[in-house]
Order: structure tokens, then C-alpha cells, then sequence
């Protein structure tokens, strides 16, 4: 059975890099215009359950901002 | 006349960039100007802030401790500005970034969204200084726009045009 | 914390606190990595790191670690310092490019020379960062600086000095690699030359040396994707993304 | 002038650094070594650009310490040669620095002082007064301290320093501080041709036509030493005497006298306007020189007046001048700022009015 | 010990150099980092020998700079460490000496002083003592600088410099000369266990049972710097008031009074003791500690004799410390040294005498 | 004055002072093949030497031309100060390896690096002469030195510097020789290197280095016969002589 | 008991280490003893001297200004340090390498030329060590031919006989 | 014809160190026990009309003590 994961961005600690929003092969991470406290565009996960657990976004994140958590 | 200016932000709002820019205006018609600016600290993504003083004599002490006008563009600076306005000062408030109650001397901008909207959340510190001038015409908004313009000549001809529309804005705002 | 397949979680070596690096600074995902290894290895509450002069000097506000702030360039003799007093943590320095190859090279080169059982990570993104821009040892023939505002230029300025090559023409190094945060494969194997070079000195093996070609969005002035393409192109051109020693043995490409 | 904006005919705005960076080039000065270092990063820049475009040598050193030794070659060879920094990178110019001086050698170096001890902060601070005046390098030497309170000043003290260094053949340091540095102001620039330098036969430049020379500071035939340190401080007294700056505002009736340097100096003219203002006789003495510092007439403006009080960013090291110079003859009272903070007018007042009314 | 002869049961002849070498050793030092530079070589010879044989750590660093860094590695790991070097060395030291005071971290560092400025001579001199007392680095602080005169104190004085470094948590400097440095004289070792260091909780040692800690100088936060700068003050305050230390020669009946230090203390009490065998009312005051310098006992002293005479190998540096105790009280004279000469016993006799006769 | 098949006179760049050094030192030898070549190349008036401080600080009482005294290490910064300031003079650092390897590394790379048109003499002797003969970096592992009293052991204080192949990794230098005063043959070799040295510099070329293994009689503790043994022997093993780099190109051994 | 002693002479003579020796052995059995090297300069060749004084009380100043006994090696020595002779007090003198006029208070010895013909130049200051013990009787002979033994023990014991009999040949000659 | 050469060693100059004796093939140099006034032994070139002017002496006297003077 496939796993299911959930893709949990920090918003606060988000920076708008969109360093995550290229490598996700469904591309599942989309800017936002929605601004944090600090004044960075964030970026946020659509569709969570498609995620595939590839972990790449997490993985370029330079912020550790999104955690992937694999459903039980 | 002595108008004392204290422009705070976070690091990347274009602070600095603002009071030099305002200084060096200035100082094409007043006889004393003093611009300085406070880097919070030798690293990236600090608050910054600046003092800009515009006067008819000479500044003795090139440091105010209260301010004519306050120009704040987030939050942390908001807090920890706001108490050294004047008692007769004038407050511009980036309303996009800062939650503060809005007393008659505060006028409250959402410059950081006017300026997205715009094309570029950088040229809100235009904004709030076309909100500025809007109250105290000290320098001609001409002036402004030209030097604007010949700021981002050749380089970036575009985003010239992005700021001076921020800065518009911001003058229509704050009237 | 382990990253597996079955998901990622901010290491646990890293703290909560926002980090004040600009957005797509590679010192972030460097810390991060350097967090991840801490966790893998079980050894960040027997590790002492030494913190440079530079954008990264706030460190201590992120790695949950023992840290101490070296005078700049001064850092791997701190390091040498602390080893040596207790040969039995983990130390590492973490160096920009100013603090380890311009103002701290005597340093750099003889803890490596003395195969001090240390570890360096060394962040080389070809600019000084903290100061405001300006050129490094590292910066590339024509990249414009704030002190190289024509571009630097190799018959006045010389030209990027390659730290790994220098450090392999000496005997007592263990491990030197050279990695680039330009990609996803790119930080795997950073995350992997991290990994190797501090499993290293849980070994007792000597001095292990990662040189992390990295983003500094704000003075490429470029974007944080156009500066990846910066690192992963023109960067990596110039210097060479291999291992250079392992194990003691110098490879030679 | 990159960032300068020019004002009527002959006023441009500029950042202290600027100034001090635009100063140097006007004043001949051939061959810049620096390192950045916050706060005089718009200095470095600054030659960066404007250097090779005058033809002139422009370096960004290694570090500190190969900065003023560049500075020690190009001097040594008979050129006008600067470097600048900040407080810790001038620590690590002092070995560099007592060879300039005991080879008696002239050179420019520029400290836009920071916090500290240690990396501390890089707001505008006071702290390195002592290394600067009381000799930071090794052995019995000094060099000249100009003192800057504004952006003009920073601009002509520096114009100056490269004259005073030829004439006396001597380190001369610019030290300001953050607040100086950063600062803005509009000012008038040194006009006309580039003054021309003594004639400098001690220089080396290849013994044609003469005899090898050398410049060394090292003095090993007997008693050849205590020689050199003698004339050294011959050279020392012949400074003192012809040139010792200060400003002061209202001193000629003052009753309580304030003593302050650079920024502070200039914070303290507000106070005593204020105090002024309000009746109290407040005077101000600001030394434009450091060292020498102005003994003497400190000496007789301590014997008119009531009381002084000291202002310094630091914890008390003009103080201990100001002192020695009043030897006694008045009560020498002390406001400190250590860390950062510049005091404001107020702070000054208050200080003052709480001596006139103990 | 290398080049040691036992005397007695208990004498040992020694260098000065070995003798603070073996000091630190018996004192408990881990780990040593030097590089060589004379007149201080034995010392860094004996710990190359000395250090490993104990199972301690000796580095021969690349360069003083680095080893004054790795002195403030091994610190802050907490470790007693130790460094030396004379005074270009010194120099170069400056800016991590001031990081160590601003971390707080315990050292200990000797300074063989010899002539300069630059590269000077080897010969002994007293040139350092502003770079020592009043901070040749950067930023307001204070390290305690030890003076000693024989070959006994370079030994006792260095074995106690290790407790006030961790008492107070400052550097120590132990500020000697060629002479005493290369003098030998049997000498009484310390004996006994090595004391116990107080815990060092604030050391890094990894976090293990702890929250992660941090040793840094930077304070970016507002005010941070301000207040850990007035918490050094306070801590220099405590340390001026329990351990000012002098010596003193026939003062309690004094009318003329020398003070001098170090190797010139030693010659200034031969000089003592030649006015009082023809009737002068002479007497010696030498500090121990030169900072914290014993103000008020000068200042009381200074209210008793009819003058006082500074004697030093340099251009009048203590002269300062003791000219603002005596505060203007009575006149100070000096007699200066500048450049390697030692002062004999007659050149001090006959500038007391002069002054008597007067 | 030249040195022909038609005899050897003392070389007029060489003044008459009995030198300093000790009786079979390499300073002295090296001081007169520099004389030599200084009057070879007719550029005794134009040269501006740099002295270190170590046995040779007091270079100006022998050489017959301009003669500053640097900082210990800063040699070749100094240097390029001069030349910098004037590039048509002939300027010269002349260094030993605790000079220009231990505290004056850094400058002595950046200096290469940045391919300032100096010409650095390197006299390497494997030891401290000045202060009384302790460990250089260039020491070899095992030697007994006043700091290295057990003989120099790798492990914790590291292995010999070998500072042309250091050199040879930049892009800049123009001219790197290796080249040892063990002999007659080695006389004449140094003189060519040094004269090549030279040559490069007048003819505006770039940087030149030539490392002159060279005996320390009084801290090898041998004669000066067995000392230049151990220079051709010991120490030409760890210090291979040759070219390394030739008019701008490295050449690999 | 309060004698001052000046020994002087070039670099590579063995002026500092005749000097520790004679310290060393003094301090067996005399209560106060100083000794003090005098580095010409932090390099090779130059002259060397160093001072050695033994009193039964305490030594406040370690530095003597004129002395009892002077032992000067070389030319440059002798012409230096010759003149700093108590008027009451002995100089040896090695003739092999002065050429100085001989009053009565001078003793001239061959000391090189003596130690050449032993086998080694380096002894001479042994010869000159003998020569002044002859007149100075304050350390015992023996004691002195005890620590040559032991100095040379194992790794030269040729030169160990050498510099025996070059002390023994000064001090037949001193007598 | 065969060149004539005449060597001459300044003695004061001469420090002992014996690196010209070996290289000189037809062993014309010595050692001698004189000393000179800086207490060195000395070197003496015997029958100097011998020498082949191969110069390798002078070339290898570090204190350029040794010249060469070729007669004319
Ligand atoms: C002695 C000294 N010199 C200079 C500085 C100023 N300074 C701070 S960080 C830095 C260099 C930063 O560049 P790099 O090491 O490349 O690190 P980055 O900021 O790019 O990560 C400099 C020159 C200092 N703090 N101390
Ligand atoms: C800053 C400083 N540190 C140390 C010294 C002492 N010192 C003088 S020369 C020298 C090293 C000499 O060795 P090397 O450079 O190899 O030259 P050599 O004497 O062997 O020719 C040292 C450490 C000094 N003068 N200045
Ligand atoms: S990579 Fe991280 S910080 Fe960058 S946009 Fe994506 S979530 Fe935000
Ligand atoms: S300036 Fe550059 S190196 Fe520093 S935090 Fe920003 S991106 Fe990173
Ligand atoms: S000590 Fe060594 S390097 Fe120095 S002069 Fe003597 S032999 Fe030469
Ligand atoms: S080589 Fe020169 S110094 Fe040596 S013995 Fe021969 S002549 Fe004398």
C-alpha cells in the first residue's frame, strides 16, 4: 500500500526562497503572495496527499521549514 | 526649521537606501543636513534604522532623541520607535507589516502591499516617503521622481517605473 | 533525528530560532546539514564548534552545540586549542572563505599541516558576506565586487585560490573533499562529505576538510535560483567538485 | 564619487568615510591597503573605485597585518601611502605600526573605531583611545591621533595627516568612530592641486647616484638604540610644540568645563549651548589632537574653573590626560558610554548640571 | 630541569626564563603555545622538553597570532594555558588578548620585554608597560600585569598568575625583561600538589547534562555591550581592591622616594641603600602588580616626601600612573633608560642626589 | 664584475664586511651569488632588497644596494608595497622558512597569488638560526631541534612544508626553483635559478621563487662538510630540486 | 665575600656557558649568585659577555659596574671591558687573540693557542676558567673537573679529556 | 699556452669552514693552524702556479674570500 505523507511548511520561517518549488517532481510547492511577519512571500503545499515522499523540497529547504511527516 | 526623521525597518526594506536618498535631496535646499544611519549589526537580516536632521543652523549634536517624524516598516521597529515621536510628530506606519493601535498622529499605509502590488515589495519604502511628503513638502516631488529615475538608468528602466508609482502612491495616500 | 524514507523533521540539533541568513544563503542549508550529522552521529553534546568572523558568527543561535566565536581567521587555532585541551570532543571549525583563506590562511594551512584531529567546514562562496560584498581569495576572474567593482582581475588581484588543491600538496590531511550546494544531489553530497569527514574524527582518523561551494544571493546579486546556477556553473568550473583525499591517500584527478 | 551628491556649487553629501576616502586621493595619496572591516567598509569601496581610475595603487590585502606592511613598503619607497580598519583589525596593525614609528617612517591609517574588547559591536565607540595615544605596539613611540567630529573634518584632518606625516616622518591616525564614519553631512572638498610632498632622501628608491641606504628599526651597536629613541622623542617635543589642535566653545568665561573628543566633543557643544542657554557658564575644550594632547592649556583651564567633566564612549581614557594635565587643581568628574550607546545632549546636560548643583 | 644545578636540598640555579617555565608546569598548566623570539627562547625550549614529559600539551605555533588563539581554544575548553613571546611578539598578540578579556577567559602570558619600537634590540628594557596596563588591543579593558624583579619572583609570580587568571577569569601578563628573563640566580621551587582550579562551568566542554553555552565577545543585542563592559569595570574594581600588591623599602621615614619596577626596582633598592648609608632619607616603593597599580598608597606616600623619582628603562611610562596618584601633591622626576641600557646603581644614586641637593 | 673562465673576483654588489654568519652558513653563499647576479644583470642601482628578521637581517651591511628590514613575515608584503609603489625598480624579498613559512605564510601565498613581480629568495635551512635553532616548518621529521628535543615527530607537530609545491597549485607565479648548496654543481645551479629569478623580473615577467636548500651548520650540529651532506642528502629527499614552474607553467615532476 | 666577574669574548667561544658553569658551582656554596648573559645581538658572530657576582649577602642589583675579575677572550673585548677593572682587581687575559700592554694586574695566557694544541680551540675558556681559579681559589678544582666530566659524560668523553686538561694547563699556568 | 692564475685568499675574511679545500681537484688548498683575529683557522692555497683557474674554490668559499686573478 503507498505511504502517505504530510508536508508541513513553517511559514514564520519560510523566506521565499522557492528553492523548494523547482525540485518537486509534481511540483506539489507553489509561491504564495501572502507575506510572513518578516516580510518574505511564503510558499505552500497543495494537495498533501499526492506528496511522494521523495523529501526533496525538505531536503533544499535552507531553512528546514518543511517537515514531511509520514502518515502511520 | 529642524525637522528631525527617524526611518526603522528590517534589513533588506531599502532603510538606508531611503534616508540617503531623502538627505541628499534635502541638502540640494537646506543649509544643514545630517544623515545617519544605525546598522543594527555587521550581519544579514537585522533591524536597521536611520536618522535624517534638516535644519536651518547648525547641528550641534547630529543625534535626536525625539523625532519631528517617524517612518516605521515593521513591526520590532514600530514597538521600539514609536515612544520617541514628538508630541506634535508624525508617525508613516507600513500597516502591512506593523500592528499598532492608530492615534491621530499615526498614519497607518499597507506600503509593503501597495508595493507588491506594484511589482516589487522593495519599492515600499517609497511609498511611505511619498506618504511623507504628502504632510511635510520639504522637497519637491519632482526631485524625487527624477532622482528615482536616474537611480535605476540603464540598469533597470522597469523597476524605475515600479518605484516611481510606489512613490505616487504613497503621496496619494498619505494627502 | 533521522531523515529517512519515511519522512523529514528539522533536526534536532538545530534550534528553533529563525536563522538571520538572507533568503538562499547557503550557510542555512549548511547548518542544517551540519545538525543532521550532529543527530546521525549522536555527538552534539560532545561536540565543540568554533565559530568564524562572518555572516556565520551568530551560529550559536542555531546549532544546539557547544560554540565558541573565534577572533577572524583565528578559527582553526582555536580549534587546535580546544582539541588539544580535549581530544576526546568533537571539534569543528566552520569558515567562510574570508576567515580561511585570506586573513586566516597561515592558520588554515598549518592545523592541516599539524593534522590536527579537527574538522573544517569551510563555506566558499567567493565573496565576503557579513562586511558587505567585497572580494575573497576566492572570488572568480571577473566577478564584480564592492572592492572589485571593475571585476577582479587576475594580473593585480590574482586569481581564485583553490583551497583543497593547496591543503593536498601536504602530508598529514585525512580527508578533503570539495562539495557545491548548487542542486538537490548537490546537498546530499555535502550532507554525505559531512558525514564522512566528522565520522572521521569520531575515528580518531586526523584532519578532515569539506569545502562547501555555496550561495550568497545578496552579493552575486542574483536570485537565490540564479545564484545555485551561479554555484553549480561558474563556480564549480573554477573549482572542482571531487574528493581530493580519502583515507590519507591523495587522488589525483 | 559614487554616493555623493553634489550640493550647490561646492557642497557634496557624503558618508564620513567617503570624505576621509575623497581627502586621500586629493591629497596625493598614491598606494591604499586595506582589509573591510565594518564600520569603514565605504572607505575601502570607495578606493577600490576611485584608485585605479587616478592611476593611483589600490590593494584589498590578506589581512590587516599585510596592509600596514604594504603601507611600511610603499612609504619606505618615498609614496604617500594610507590604510584604514577598525578596532580589531588595528590591534593587529600594532606590531606594523611601532615599525613604522621606529623606522620613522610617514603613513596614513584611518580607525573608525567599533565596541569592544574582543569582536564586541560595530556601533560608534571610544575604546581604543589608549592604543592610540599611549602607544598600542611595543616600545617608547607615539603617533599622531587627529580626532574627527564630523564629516567635514573627517574629510580636512585626513587632507592634513598626509602633510604632518611627511613633515615629521611620522604614522599620523585619523581616529573616528562609527557615527563619524557612517554619518552623512554636506560638505566642502580640499580644492586646488594636490600638495606637494617634502623631498624624501631618505627614501629608497635604488642607490643610484649614492650610497645603499637602508631603513631599519633595528639598532644594535651599543648605546645606538637609546640614540634613536632619544631623537624620537626629540622629534616627539618639536610636534607637541608646534602642533597641538583644540577647539573650545565658550571657554573664555566658563565656570564649569566639559572635556570630549570627536562625537562626543560635538554632543558636548549642544550641552553647553543648552547650559548656556539656561544660564550656567558650561565651556567646551575638544582636543583635535589626541596626542600630542593639550596639556597646557587644559593645565590653565583647569585653574579657572569650578569643575570638568570628562565624556568619552569608553570607560575613562581621555580622563587620565585631562587629568595629568590638571594635576590636581580641580575636581575631574567622569560620564562614560561603554558599549555602543552615544550619549545624547541631555545626557551630557544632566550630567553637568547635577556638578554645578552638588 | 634543563640547565638546572641543585643547590642546597632546596636551591636550583636557574634562567629566569626556565624558572617561570618550571612555574607554570608546577602551577598546573595543560597546554603551552609559543613561538620563538629572544629573550625569552629557554622558556619555550623548557616547555618543549618539559610539557610532553608531564603529559601536557606543547604546540610550537606558526606564529604568535596563532598561538594566542590557541591559548584561548584551550581557555575556553578549560584548560590552564599559557603563552610567551617578547615585545614585537607581544604586539601581534594585541588582538587576542583583547578577546580574551572580553570573553572573560583566564590566561597567562609572558612578556620578555626588550628595546624598541620595531624591531629594536634584545637587550632588556621596560617599553611595554601603556601596551600592558592600560590595553594594547582594543576596546576598554584590563588584564593584571605582574612585574617581577629576580629570578625567584619570574618563578613564584608566574605559579600565582594561574590562580588570578581563574579567579577573576582575566589574562595575566607576567611583564619582564631580558634581564630578569636571562638572569640566573638559585631559587626556591614551589613545592607542594599543584593548586585545584575552580570549576570552570561557563567552559565548553559539550553539552552534555547542559543546555549548549556559547563563549563570544559580540554583543549585538541593545545595551548588551554597555552592560558587559561595566560588568568587566566591576570586576577590575574588585580586583584593585584585593590584589594591589608593592613592595616597599624604607618608607616609613622616607623623604625622597623612588619608585621603579621590575629589574629597575631591584637596582632602585641598591640605590636606596647607598643614600641611606650616607644619611638619605631615601626609600623604594615598587609595585608587584602594575595594574591594578597601587594608587593610594603612592598618593599617601606622595603627601609624605619632598619628591618623588621615577626610574625606568623606557621614556616615562609608569611616570603617568604615578604622576596621577601623587595627583600634584609633590614633585616627580624622572630618570629614563630608552633603548637597552640597565641604570646602575650610581646613575640612580646621582639622580637622587641631585635631586636632594636641589 | 662578471666571473670568467679568466678568474673570480669578490663581486662588486658585495661589500668588503666580514659576514656575520657562522663559518659554512648558506646565508653567506647565497648573499654572494646574489651579489653576483645583481652585477650580472647591471641592476644593483635599481634593486630594493627586503631583509627578514632572522640571521639575515643584517643583509644591508653586505649587499650593495637599497635594503629594508621588514616585519618578521610580512616580507613579501613589504616587497610588493614597493614594488607597487615603484614598478620599474628591481625589488627583492629574501627570506628563511620560519619567515616565510610559519608566521609570513599567508603573505608569502597571497603575494604569489596575486603574481606581484618580486622576486622571493628562500633560504631554507630547516630550522630557526636566529633564536637559536628550534623547529622550522620546514624541519624533517625526526630532526632534533632546540623545540623539537625528541626530534620532530608528525603526528603531533606535523611534516616539512614543501612550499614550491604549495606555490605551484596557484595560477600567478611565473618562475618556482627548487635548487640546494650542497655543492659545487648546487652553486652553480642556485646562481642560474637566482639569475633566472632575476631575469624574469627585469624583463617584466611576474613572480619568482627559488627555494635554496642551504646548510645551518651550528644547528644541524655538524661541520660544515657534513652539513652540506645532510643538504644534499636528507634534505634533498623531502625537498626534491627542480623546476616547477617555467615561464608561467607548471611543470609536473 | 663580594665578587663581581666579567668574562667576555666572540660568539662561538663558550663565554656564556663558562659563565654557567661558574655560577653553577658557586652556588654550592655560596649563598648569593647571579648570572648574567649579555647577547651582543639576536644573531651569529657578534661579541658575548656575561657577568657572574658572588656575595655572602644579598645581591640587590644584579648588574656590576666595575668588577674584581675580568677573563676577555678577544681583541674587542679586551679594548672594551678592560677599563672596567676595581683598581684592585685581576684580568685574564688570552693573549692568542688581544694584543693589550701588561700591567701587573693583567695576567696573559695563550689560551687558545693551549686549547689548540689539546685538541679543540673550544676549551679555551676552560684555560681561562683555571688561570682565574689559581688566583681566586673559590671553588674547588675538583668540583670543576667533576662537572666537565659530567657535561661531556656519554656523548663526547674525548672532549670530556680535553677540556679537562685545558683547565688543568690554566690553571698551571695561572699559578 | 697555458694560463697563469694566482690565487689569494683573504685571510681575514676566511672563517675555516674547509668547503674549498675538497672541490679543489689537484688539492691545492690547506688548512692551516693559524688563526686569523676572529680565531678562525685559515685556508692557504700552496704553489699557487699550479692552479687551473677552474675557479670551483672560489665559487664555493662562502664568504667570497678566495679570488682568482688570472695573469695576463
Ligand atoms: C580582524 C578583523 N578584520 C576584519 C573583520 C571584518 N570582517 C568580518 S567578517 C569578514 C569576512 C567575511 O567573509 P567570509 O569569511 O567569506 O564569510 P561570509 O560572511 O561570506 O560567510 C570580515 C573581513 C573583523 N571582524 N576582524
Ligand atoms: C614577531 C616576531 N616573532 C618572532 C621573532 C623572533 N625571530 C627572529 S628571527 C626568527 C626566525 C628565524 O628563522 P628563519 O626565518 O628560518 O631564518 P634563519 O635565521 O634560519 O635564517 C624568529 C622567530 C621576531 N623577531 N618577531
Ligand atoms: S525552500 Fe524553504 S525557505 Fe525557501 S521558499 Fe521553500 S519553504 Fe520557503
Ligand atoms: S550576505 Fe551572503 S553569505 Fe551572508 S547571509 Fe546573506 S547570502 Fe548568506
Ligand atoms: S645560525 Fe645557522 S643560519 Fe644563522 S648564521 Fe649560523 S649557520 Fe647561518
Ligand atoms: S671556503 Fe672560504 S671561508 Fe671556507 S675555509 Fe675556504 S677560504 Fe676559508
Amino acid at each position: 500500500m503507498k505511504k502517505r505523507f504530510q508536508v508541513a511548511i513553517d511559514r514564520e520561517l519560510c523566506k521565499g526562497c522557492e528553492l523548494c518549488i523547482g525540485v518537486c517532481s509534481i511540483q506539489l510547492l507553489t509561491m504564495t503572495a501572502k507575506l510572513n511577519r518578516k516580510g518574505y512571500h511564503v510558499a505552500e503545499s497543495a494537495n498533501t496527499k499526492e506528496c511522494t515522499g521523495c523529501l526533496k523540497c525538505a531536503r533544499m529547504c535552507p531553512e528546514a521549514t518543511i517537515e514531511i511527516l509520514s502518515e502511520p | 526649521m529642524h525637522e528631525r526623521i527617524l526611518i526603522a525597518g528590517s534589513g533588506g526594506q531599502g532603510i538606508v537606501s531611503l534616508g540617503k536618498l531623502l538627505a541628499g535631496l534635502a541638502a540640494e535646499t537646506i543649509p544643514h543636513v545630517t544623515f545617519f544611519p544605525a546598522y543594527g549589526a555587521e550581519v544579514r537580516g537585522g533591524t536597521s534604522n536611520c536618522q535624517v536632521i534638516l535644519s536651518a543652523n547648525e547641528i550641534a549634536a547630529p543625534i535626536a532623541e525625539i523625532f519631528d517624524s517617524i517612518l516605521v516598516m515593521n513591526q520590532q521597529s514600530a514597538e521600539r520607535f514609536l515612544k520617541a515621536l514628538d508630541q506634535d510628530g508624525l508617525a508613516i506606519i507600513n500597516q502591512s507589516l506593523c500592528n499598532v493601535p492608530a492615534p491621530e498622529r499615526h498614519l497607518l499605509i499597507p506600503a509593503t502591499e501597495i508595493a507588491d502590488r506594484l511589482g516589487s515589495i522593495k519599492a515600499a519604502n517609497l511609498v511611505m516617503l511619498g506618504a511623507w511628503l504628502a504632510h511635510k513638502p520639504l522637497i519637491a516631488p519632482t526631485a524625487v521622481e527624477n532622482a528615482i529615475a536616474s537611480h535605476f538608468h540603464g540598469a533597470a528602466p522597469a523597476l524605475a517605473t515600479i518605484n516611481i508609482k510606489a512613490f505616487r502612491a504613497g503621496l496619494a495616500r498619505g494627502g | 533525528m533521522k531523515t529517512t524514507k519515511s519522512g523529514y523533521r528539522r533536526p534536532a540539533s538545530l534550534t528553533k530560532a529563525p536563522m538571520h541568513y538572507c533568503a538562499g544563503c547557503g550557510h542555512s542549508t549548511a547548518h542544517k546539514l551540519l545538525a543532521e550529522v550532529l543527530d546521525e552521529l549522536e555527538i552534539s553534546e560532545r561536540t565543540i564548534g568554533v565559530a568564524p568572523v562572518g555572516c556565520a558568527v551568530l551560529a550559536y543561535f542555531y546549532l544546539k552545540c557547544d560554540i565558541a566565536e573565534a577572533a577572524h581567521g583565528r578559527t582553526p587555532a582555536v580549534a587546535t586549542g580546544i582539541k588539544r585541551a580535549l581530544p576526546d570532543r568533537i571539534v569543528f571549525s566552520y569558515q567562510g572563505d574570508g576567515d580561511l583563506a585570506a586573513i586566516g590562511l597561515a592558520e588554515t594551512i598549518h592545523a592541516a599541516n599539524r593534522g590536527e584531529q579537527i574538522t573544517v567546514v569551510f563555506i566558499n562562496n567567493t565573496v565576503y558576506g557579513m562586511t558587505g560584498g567585497q572580494m575573497a581569495p576566492t572570488t572568480l576572474v571577473g566577478q564584480v565586487t564592492a572592492t572589485s567593482p571593475s571585476g577582479r582581475e587576475s594580473a593585480t588581484m590574482g586569481g581564485p585560490l583553490r583551497m583543497c588543491e593547496l591543503l593536498n600538496t601536504l602530508d598529514q590531511p585525512y580527508y578533503i573533499e570539495r562539495v557545491a550546494l548548487d542542486s538537490h544531489a548537490g546537498v546530499l553530497a555535502t550532507k554525505k562529505a559531512l558525514r564522512t569527514a566528522f565520522q572521521a574524527q569520531v575515528e580518531g582518523r586526523g584532519y578532515s576538510f569539506v569545502e562547501i561551494l555555496s550561495a550568497c544571493p545578496t552579493y552575486f546579486h542574483r536570485s537565490p535560483l540564479e545564484s545555485l546556477k551561479f554555484v553549480g556553473g561558474e563556480m564549480a568550473k573554477q573549482f572542482p567538485v571531487r574528493i581530493f583525499r580519502k583515507e590519507g591517500v591523495a587522488l589525483h584527478a | 564619487m559614487k554616493g555623493a551628491v553634489t550640493v550647490e556649487s561646492k557642497r557634496v553629501l557624503m558618508t564620513g568615510n567617503e570624505a576621509a576616502a575623497e581627502a586621500a586621493i586629493r591629497a596625493g595619496c598614491q598606494c591604499y591597503f586595506g582589509y573591510p572591516i565594518t564600520p569603514q567598509n565605504e572607505l575601502i569601496a570607495y578606493m577600490a573605485k576611485h584608485m585605479p581610475a587616478h592611476g593611483r595603487v589600490f590593494i584589498q590585502a590578506e589581512s590587516e597585518l599585510a596592509a600596514i606592511s604594504m603601507v611600511f613598503g610603499a612609504s619606505l619607497a618615498g609614496a604617500r601611502a594610507m590604510t584604514s580598519s577598525s578596532s580589531p583589525g588595528i590591534s593587529l596593525k600594532q606590531e606594523g605600526i611601532s615599525y613604522l614609528a621606529g623606522c620613522q617612517l610617514p603613513a596614513v591609517i584611518i580607525n573608525v573605531q567599533r565596541g569592544g574588547p574582543g569582536l564586541g559591536n560595530i556601533d560608534p565607540a571610544q575604546g581604543d583611545y589608549f592604543q592610540a595615544t599611549k602607544g598600542g605596539g611595543h616600545g617608547d613611540y607615539h603617533i599622531i591621533v587627529l580626532a574627527p567630529a564630523s564629516v567635514q573634518e573627517m574629510h580636512d584632518m585626513t587632507f592634513q595627516a598626509f602633510d604632518l606625516a611627511d613633515q615629521y616622518r611620522i604614522p599620523v591616525m585619523i581616529l573616528a568612530d562609527g557615527r563619524v564614519g557612517q554619518m552623512m553631512e554636506p560638505i566642502r572638498l580640499q580644492e586646488g592641486p594636490a600638495p606637494i610632498p617634502p623631498a624624501k632622501p631618505w627614501a629608497l628608491t635604488g642607490a643610484k647616484g649614492r650610497a645603499p641606504q637602508c631603513i631599519r628599526s633595528l639598532f644594535l651597536e651599543e648605546g645606538a638604540l637609546e640614540k634613536h629613541n632619544l631623537a624620537l622623542q626629540e622629534c616627539y617635543r618639536r610636534i607637541a610644540a608646534a602642533d597641538t589642535k583644540l577647539e573650545e566653545t565658550h571657554t573664555a568665561d566658563c565656570e564649569w568645563l566639559i572635556a570630549a573628543w570627536g562625537t562626543c566633543g560635538r554632543i558636548g557643544k549642544g550641552a553647553v549651548q543648552k547650559a548656556r542657554a539656561q544660564g550656567i557658564k558650561a565651556g567646551l575644550i575638544r582636543p583635535l589632537t589626541l596626542w600630542p594632547f593639550p596639556y597646557e592649556r587644559l593645565a590653565r583651564l583647569g585653574a579657572q574653573v569650578k569643575a570638568l567633566l570628562v565624556v568619552e564612549m569608553n570607560c575613562g581614557q581621555m580622563l587620565e590626560d585631562v587629568r595629568l594635565a590638571v594635576n590636581g587643581a580641580t575636581p575631574v568628574h567622569f560620564s562614560g558610554y561603554p558599549g555602543g550607546r552615544v550619549p545624547t545632549v541631555s545626557d551630557v546636560f544632566n550630567a553637568l548640571t547635577a556638578l554645578v548643583r552638588q
